[in-house]
């Protein structure tokens, strides 16, 4: 145990494997402070030592690792963090250690790597580089990165209030109590772990109570009266329509969650939004001020006042308002030397306060190292003069923590009293109350240290000569410096950088501070999780997994599944020690010589019903419908409207005025938008009933020579002949049963109501058993379509090809009338050297690499690709499809299917895309 | 507080019914068949249910409603397509906010109300039975994901 | 995020909703060639207020048209599209 | 302008970096140009420098209404690759890779461009099928790819999630070792700086306002700062090319949607190529500063206001965790959008207009940033002849009426499907 024994401190933690003890509702930051802990951290680019600066989220240097494995969280702001015990803290971006840190050296050589150093140097080949960013990017970055999946769960939840209130001090108190009492739903979000705000550093009297009470009070209020109060939330980011992402913590960073859950993110929509954000405090920019010891003024008094815990025993005060006084009063009471009271004012600015107060005063340099401070020189009135201290306090005047304000599009108004940006006009239902509106006032000043050493961005080490660099080589606009120099990009994200680096920058340029522009805020306001971004949707449900009404009886015969899209899909049922390969040429064998069985269910499947059905249909498919007679169904495409086909399916007439339309599985929620579109937006008058059944029906396919035997037995009644329907029962359940094949056998497939999914499978399942067959997957059905000649979307059908390319042109409706139609006409339609679908045969017998490129001979340009390759089902050899320029006439050619990639070269032969009874004879029964 | 429960229901027929051309007539036949009126967009009468601007689900047998219906729309069957899932107990709309966009906190969100929304990235149709129950339709295929989810978000309901 | 006032089911959140097209890319039937070719092909882009076709995709699966202005966002119009319907 | 160097560098450190003069001029508008861009995002700028250093068109001014690679140019997720399927994209993409090979000596600007390697996740079967189709595309051209093991893999980026129970399993994937990022900033100031020293000038803060015509011929821009004549009008402005163009009369095949992208807070290096996926939607680098670099999706709704949906990206954010799980604690610092002019079949639209004397480099959908230095070149090359560089012309305005798109993923003319 090390650190400084404290009454009331029991909570056990680390920082860099030294146990300490916190007391209750502290912070790292005040922890670490009380145990006499100052150097905490190292900076980005140089290593200079870092202590803590502030009290808040807007810590640029007091950047910690928390917690273990999974749950580690680099880059934790010390002062943003409530001590539990088993904390574990280690401090980064040193190495071997904080107190001795190798990269200081980085600091050493400070003087040659300006900002924007890295753009002049490093030239040579693109390798070349390479080489010296690898060293580059060691150096950089400042946590250590994470190495395994996080074991906790986050959770996102929707949240709608009338007023949503985002600051739970008193103005925001106030605001949530008021929309209360006037019947509003109100959320207040509050970011620390307890209401209150700047309460908590300043108590005084309200309403007659005491700060504590007060608070206690309306937060009782509140609470009664059914207002939703989030602590350790954070308001991230305000969007469009008044709709906020807040972040919440539900245990620590590095904290084991009770319940599974380490964080949330809240998806609010407010009808209004108070924003009761407070202030953010502005460092001074002089020599040294990134020591251990130089404070902010509030941070200070915070340390002080709410943990009670001084951060020194001598101290200088810097400072440009009143605020600062406030400050030193804390300090005195706390027992601590105010010094001095350096005021950047004139007199008679703090005449009154009591302290030794030095107006006309800038500071110049901090003395000391990364012990900390040892003391401060300022120029006075003109004069040097040095300070002993061991804290600098310091303020550089208030900027509102405009952020969200500004996200959600509202202007913003300088206001040269408080030399800050304040909410102006709000473009959403938004305003802003309480000191947020309300800046103190500022004294302006030049600073008058070293420019080399006066950090403005303490993380990114920018300085006062850096901005002053880039106004000299050009770079003028806000956001060019900002980019040039890294200021702001830090994790702190410039909250305390950022109007002193406009005051510097217009400084460099001779301008107003409104003159040199303003950087846009974007969200987040603190950095948020990525866990919490994605919510549930992690590992297993990264991506939803749709199941079809079969899973449960695939998932009994353990086969190879196969990610189709969101689906699960069967792809082989393999037998003992089978292989994907073995158990996909068994099953499809079976197809060809008795019988199988597979699961279709996932195809897109609608039902059209109604006196304009046919009607309709024909403007969705680009074949012929009207002339479909009941019962009969026919292969059908679809044409997207710039003519080119997106889909295939099959179209059935179950009635006078009711059709079964079917598509492929990947297309179903596009084909799903796409009738919706031309039913409501082009055929609104149409009476035609369009429900998508792709749920609703299950399906089994049943291919064979034995197919038509086994649903004559399964049915008792003679089965439709080839592109026919019927209507029997199977196991007792209606179905329906459609004639057609995918494989190039004789073929059914059944639809029926899913919730009989199982019965009706098992029932078909052992009449093909008992014909010798078994079930087949997606591996066999996809060695029996491309030695049919049957193609499938995405590879075959591309979305690039039209029916005239895929040898169906002859299929279009030749009344015109279709999707597409009118634009099929176009010249490069029917221009030479178009790809058209096409089938190769193997020369040597070999396999033929799918995907591979067609070229003519070795060394050629290629025309055209393999889509699909696979080996006959029975005969030896290999067979593919392809894509080929001018294919269609080049039938008989002989020219290399070859694959750079994977070493493979064949020679092949192009032929007809139908390498399987071509003329269908197996059809007939 | 009662215990928050998560239940699958068994599956029943449902249609559903969709209308063309001028609804009116239709929908006057039907109510009289009904007893009550066809429901209102976001609502739900007895084994009727509002989905979208033209359609209706039926739950339970339907075979009543084609007569009436006659040449004025159409009623397909649905029921294969749908798991229905009864979330029971005081907590149902906050455990229904999670991952959800809808505002199910809503009082005017009440017993009979009828809304579809994306929940986990699932299309779901709820309906309110009472203030202590609410009904989810879910697509089949997707229930699998959506039951592991609420049994998973259920510990965080007033936790 | 925006908030969608569906003409059938009231305001809802966007991600329940999914564009489909500016109402200037309607290719109506039966177009002619070159009507259809620039309907499909050239947009009027105008970086303010333009009409647009949506679905409430995962919702009542209604369409509707919004005018919308593409820099702030704000929705001035809105209207059911498709068959007739009851209230 | 003084060069840039180690040496140039290590003399500031003596004289407290003075000698460092403006990279780029802030000259006021002239009343006439050869050439007038319109637009100072790295095409435009790399259009300008090609001009002045190759063809000897000096005469040149880049016209910028707010600062120069203000838009997508600093907004993208600063990836480099030529991995594309399509002949004519792989090929207008190779040639821009080239020129990034040896950009940083070429400008006297280190770019930091960074071939660690542009991968491609596969994961199923026909994943790796697609993806060694891509690979034998690009190597049928001389271009090179690479498929890879989930073995080796694993050497590579080992904190990617290999487990079978992964909701898309790894099956392996396909690298093209000579992609990989930039510094986005960098590109667009050294071509700035470059272009400036051959004599173009850089107008910044001056937006044009309208297009002067005489009968078919655009003569002149009206600008915030007054007209100015060109002999020739180039449009370089990404997301608001149609907006820009309908100053001229002008309806494109272009829709104006966001893109959004986001940043994490910097960590030692985890991530050592540019990471994608075929079967989802996101893509991975880490910065030079240790950020892990985001993208996803676009919007997929008309927008011109740099302003997304969050939950896009949340959505991103859930693919990649899909991917490297152990990202999930480190949390996002930024995020940001971009106006993408998303064409009708996914490709860039380069070449004259039917205006006499106006020419267009748009439609770049969010594939622009990679294709700068080519997209520069070949269009000044365009420009400087009056005629299209022969591998831009498959790009051509008018291919949309021909019938004659250059669809990568096949997916047809609406952008939101895209």
């Amino acid at each position: 145990m090390s650190g400084v024994a404290r009454e009331g401190a029991t909570i056990g933690f680390t920082f860099d494997g030294t146990r300490y003890l916190a007391r209750p509702g502290e912070t790292l930051a005040a922890a670490l402070l009380a145990n006499g802990v100052r150097l905490v951290g190292r900076s980005f680019k140089y290593h200079r030592p870092r202590g803590i600066l502030t009290a808040g989220v807007e810590e640029p240097n007091a950047l910690v690792t928390v917690g273990r494995g999974g749950r580690t969280e680099p880059n934790t702001r010390a002062t943003d963090l409530f001590v539990y015990e088993g904390l574990e803290a280690r401090s980064q971006n040193r190495w071997p250690g904080l107190a001795f840190d190798l990269g200081a050296v980085f600091g050493l050589a400070s003087k040659a790597l300006p900002a924007g150093f890295y753009y002049k140097t490093f030239f040579g080949h693109a390798r070349t580089w390479l080489k010296y960013e690898a060293v580059i990017r060691r150096a950089a970055g400042l946590g250590p990165a994470p190495t395994e999946a996080d074991p906790d769960h986050f959770s996102q939840r929707a949240l709608f209030a009338d007023v949503a209130v985002i600051g739970g001090g008193r103005a925001g108190l106030l605001a949530a109590r008021e929309a209360l009492r006037a019947g509003k739903r109100v959320v207040l979000i509050e970011q620390d772990a307890v209401l209150g705000g700047g309460l908590l550093r300043d108590p005084r009297e309200i309403d007659g109570q005491g700060s504590a009470g007060w608070i206690a009070t309306v937060e009782a209020e509140l609470r009664s009266g059914g207002a939703r109060i989030l602590t350790r939330t954070t308001a991230t980011g305000h969007w469009d329509d008044n709709m906020l992402c807040l972040a919440q913590k539900l245990v620590e960073p590095g904290q084991v969650p009770g319940h599974g859950f380490a964080q949330r993110m809240w998806h609010l929509r407010a009808g209004e939004v108070v924003y009761a954000t407070g202030l953010i405090e502005r460092p001074i920019p002089f020599a040294n001020n990134d020591r251990p010891g130089v404070m902010l003024s509030r941070a200070v008094r915070t340390y002080i006042r709410r943990f009670g815990v001084v951060p020194g025993r001598r101290v200088v005060v810097a400072t440009t308002n009143d605020d600062a006084y406030e400050t030193a009063r804390a300090l005195r009471d706390a027992g601590a030397e105010v010094v001095a009271v350096l005021d950047t004012r004139p007199a008679p600015a703090g005449a009154d306060s009591g302290f030794a107060v030095l107006n006309d005063s800038v500071p110049q340099a901090a003395k000391g190292g990364r012990r900390g401070v040892k003391g401060l020189s300022a120029v006075i009135a003109g004069a040097e003069q040095h300070f002993a201290a061991d804290l600098i306090a310091v303020s550089g005047g208030f900027s509102p923590a405009v952020h969200l304000h500004s996200q959600a599009g509202g202007a913003l108004d300088w206001d040269e009293g408080a030399r800050a940006y304040k909410a102006g006009a709000a473009r959403q239902a938004a305003r802003t109350v309480g000191s947020a509106g309300d800046p103190p006032a500022s004294g302006a000043f030049r600073p008058v240290g070293n420019a080399k050493a006066s950090f403005l961005d303490f993380q990114n080490d920018v300085t006062l000569a850096d901005i002053d660099l880039a106004w000299r080589e050009g770079y003028r606009s806000v956001e060019h410096v900002k980019r040039y120099t890294t200021l702001g990009m830090a994790t702190d994200q410039g909250k305390t950088s950022n109007l002193p680096a406009l005051e510097a920058l217009a400084h460099a340029g001779g301008m107003t501070v409104p003159e040199a522009g303003i950087t846009t805020f974007r969200p987040p306001y603190t950095p948020v999780t990525m866990g919490a971004m994605a919510g549930a949707a992690q590992g297993e449900h990264a991506v939803p997994t749709r199941r079809p009404a079969l899973y449960a009886v695939h998932a009994a015969k353990d086969p190879i599944w196969l990610n189709a899209g969101y689906w699960k899909r069967p792809r082989a049922y393999p037998r003992g020690s089978e292989t994907l390969a073995q158990a996909g040429l068994r099953e499809a064998r079976s197809v060809r010589q008795l019988v199988g069985l597979t699961d279709v269910s996932t195809l897109a499947k609608f039902e059209v019903n109604g006196p304009d059905a046919a009607r309709f249909l024909e403007r969705i498919c680009a074949t012929t419908v009207a002339k479909l007679a009941i019962g009969r169904g026919r292969y059908t495409i679809m044409l997207r409207e710039d003519g080119l086909v997106f889909d295939d399916g099959t179209v059935w007439r179950l009635g006078e005025n009711r059709y079964l339309l079917t598509s492929s599985t990947s297309g179903a929620s596009r084909m799903a938008t796409h009738i919706s579109y031309v039913r409501n937006h082009l055929m609104p008058e149409a009476k035609v009933s369009v429900i998508c059944v792709q749920e609703h029906y299950a399906a089994i396919a049943v291919a064979g020579p034995k197919s038509v035997a086994v649903m004559e037995q399964l049915t008792g009644e003679a089965p439709p002949r080839h592109m026919s329907a019927s209507q029997p029962t199977i196991a007792g359940v209606p179905v329906h049963l459609l004639a057609a094949s995918f494989s190039g056998e004789r073929a059914f497939e059944v639809h029926f109501d899913a919730r009989h999914a199982a019965a009706v499978w098992q029932a078909i399942d052992d009449a093909v058993a008992a014909a010798g067959g078994c079930a087949y997957g997606l591996e066999a059905m996809e060695l029996l379509r491309i030695e049919k000649g049957h193609l499938v979307i995405g590879p075959d059908i591309d979305g690039r090809l039209s029916a005239d390319d895929l040898g169906m042109g002859r299929m279009l409706n030749p009344a015109g009338g279709y999707i597409g139609h009118s634009t099929l006409h176009r010249p490069a339609f029917a221009e030479p050297g178009r790809k058209q679908l096409v089938g190769l045969e193997s020369v040597n017998g070999d396999s033929i690499p799918e995907g591979a490129m067609l070229v003519p001979h070795l060394g050629a340009r290629a025309e055209g690709h393999v889509t699909g390759a696979v080996r006959r089902v029975l005969g030896p050899g290999h067979i593919a499809l392809a894509h080929l320029a001018d294919g269609r006439a080049r039938h008989g050619q002989e020219i290399y299917a070859r694959s750079l990639t994977r070493g493979h070269t064949t020679r092949v032969r192009v032929v007809a895309p139908h390498f399987y009874d071509p003329a269908g004879e197996r059809y007939r029964d | 507080m009662t215990e928050l429960t998560i239940t699958v229901l068994d599956a029943v027929p449902m249609a559903v019914l969709e209308l063309w051309g001028d609804p009116a007539p239709a929908a006057k036949r039907l109510a009289k068949a009904l007893g009550h009126a066809l429901p209102a967009a976001g609502r739900a009468a007895g084994p009727v249910m509002r989905l979208g601007p033209t359609t209706w689900l039926i739950e339970g047998d339907h075979a009543a409603l084609a007569k009436p219906l006659g040449e004025g729309g159409a009623l397909t069957e649905v029921g294969g397509g749908y798991a229905r899932i009864r979330i029971a107990g005081a907590g149902w709309r906050e455990l229904l906010m999670e991952g959800g966009l809808f505002d199910a906190e809503s009082p005017d969100f009440a017993t009979d109300c009828v809304a579809t929304t994306l929940i986990e990235h699932v299309t779901v149709t709820l309906r309110v039975e009472s203030d202590a129950a609410c009904l989810a339709y879910v697509p089949a295929s997707h229930a699998g994901d959506l039951l592991h989810f609420w049994r998973q978000a259920r510990v965080l309901v007033a936790a | 995020m925006l908030t969608i006032a569906c003409p059938h089911c009231g305001p809802r959140a966007q991600a329940e909703f999914v564009y489909e097209r500016t109402v200037d890319s309607v290719v109506p039937l039966d177009a002619e060639p070159a009507e259809a070719v620039a309907a499909l092909f050239t947009r009027a882009n105008p970086r303010g207020e333009d009409d647009e076709i949506w679905r409430h995709t995962h919702g009542c699966g209604g369409w509707l048209v919004m005018r919308r202005h593409r820099v702030t966002h704000a929705i001035s119009a809105i209207r059911a599209i498709g068959p007739e319907t009851l209230p | 302008m003084g060069r840039y160097s180690a040496l140039s560098l290590l003399r500031g450190a003596f004289n407290g970096q003075s000698h460092w003069r403006p990279a780029w001029r802030h000259p006021d508008p002239k009343p006439a140009y050869d050439v007038v861009i319109i637009g100072g995002g790295g095409h435009g700028l790399a259009t300008a420098y090609y001009l002045a250093t190759r063809h000897g068109i000096r005469n040149v001014a880049v016209l910028e209404k707010g600062y120069i690679g203000g838009g997508n140019t600093g907004r993208n997720t600063t990836i480099v690759r030529s991995n594309y399927r399509q002949e004519p994209l792989s090929r207008m993409y190779e040639t821009s890779l080239k020129l990034w090979q040896t950009l940083s000596d070429e400008l006297n600007y280190n770019v930091m461009f960074s071939p660690r390697g542009a991968l491609f996740l596969g994961h199923s079967d026909a994943d790796m099928i697609r993806l060694a189709e891509k690979g034998d595309a690009m190597r049928n051209q001389g271009i090179d790819a690479e498929l890879l093991s989930v073995d080796q893999l694993r050497k590579i980026e080992p904190l990617l999630d290999f487990s079978r129970d992964a909701r898309f399993p790894i099956e392996g994937g396909m690298i093209q070792w000579r992609g990989g990022t930039a510094r986005h900033d960098a590109v667009a100031w050294g071509f700035a700086r470059g272009a400036d020293a051959a004599g173009v000038n850089i107008i910044q803060r001056c937006e044009v306002t309208g297009i002067v015509r005489e009968g078919n011929r655009a003569v002149a821009v009206e600008t915030t700062r007054g007209r100015i004549a060109a002999g020739t009008i180039a449009i370089c402005v990404a997301g608001h090319s149609g907006h820009v163009a309908a100053m001229a009369g002008l309806k494109l095949p272009v829709e104006s949607q966001t893109l959004q992208a986001m940043v994490t807070e910097g960590v030692k290096p985890m991530v050592q190529t540019v990471v994608m996926s075929q079967s989802l939607h996101c893509y991975i680098n880490q910065s030079d500063k240790g950020g892990i670099v985001f993208g996803g999706d676009p919007d997929n709704w008309p927008s011109y206001a740099q302003r997304g949906q969050p939950m896009t990206l949340e959505g991103a954010v859930a693919q990649g965790l899909a991917l490297m799980p152990s990202l999930s604690r480190l949390r996002m610092l930024r995020c940001w959008a971009g106006v993408t002019d998303m064409s009708f079949d996914g490709a860039p639209i380069i070449g004259p207009t039917p205006v006499d004397g106006l020419w267009l480099n748009g439609g770049w959908c969010y594939g622009g940033f990679k294709a700068t230095p080519g997209s520069g070149w070949l269009f000044a090359d365009s420009l400087a002849h009056g005629r299209p560089h022969e591998i831009v012309e498959p790009f051509s305005l008018h291919r949309f009426e021909r019938g004659a798109p250059v669809d990568e993923n096949g997916v047809g003319p609406m952008p939101n499907h895209r």
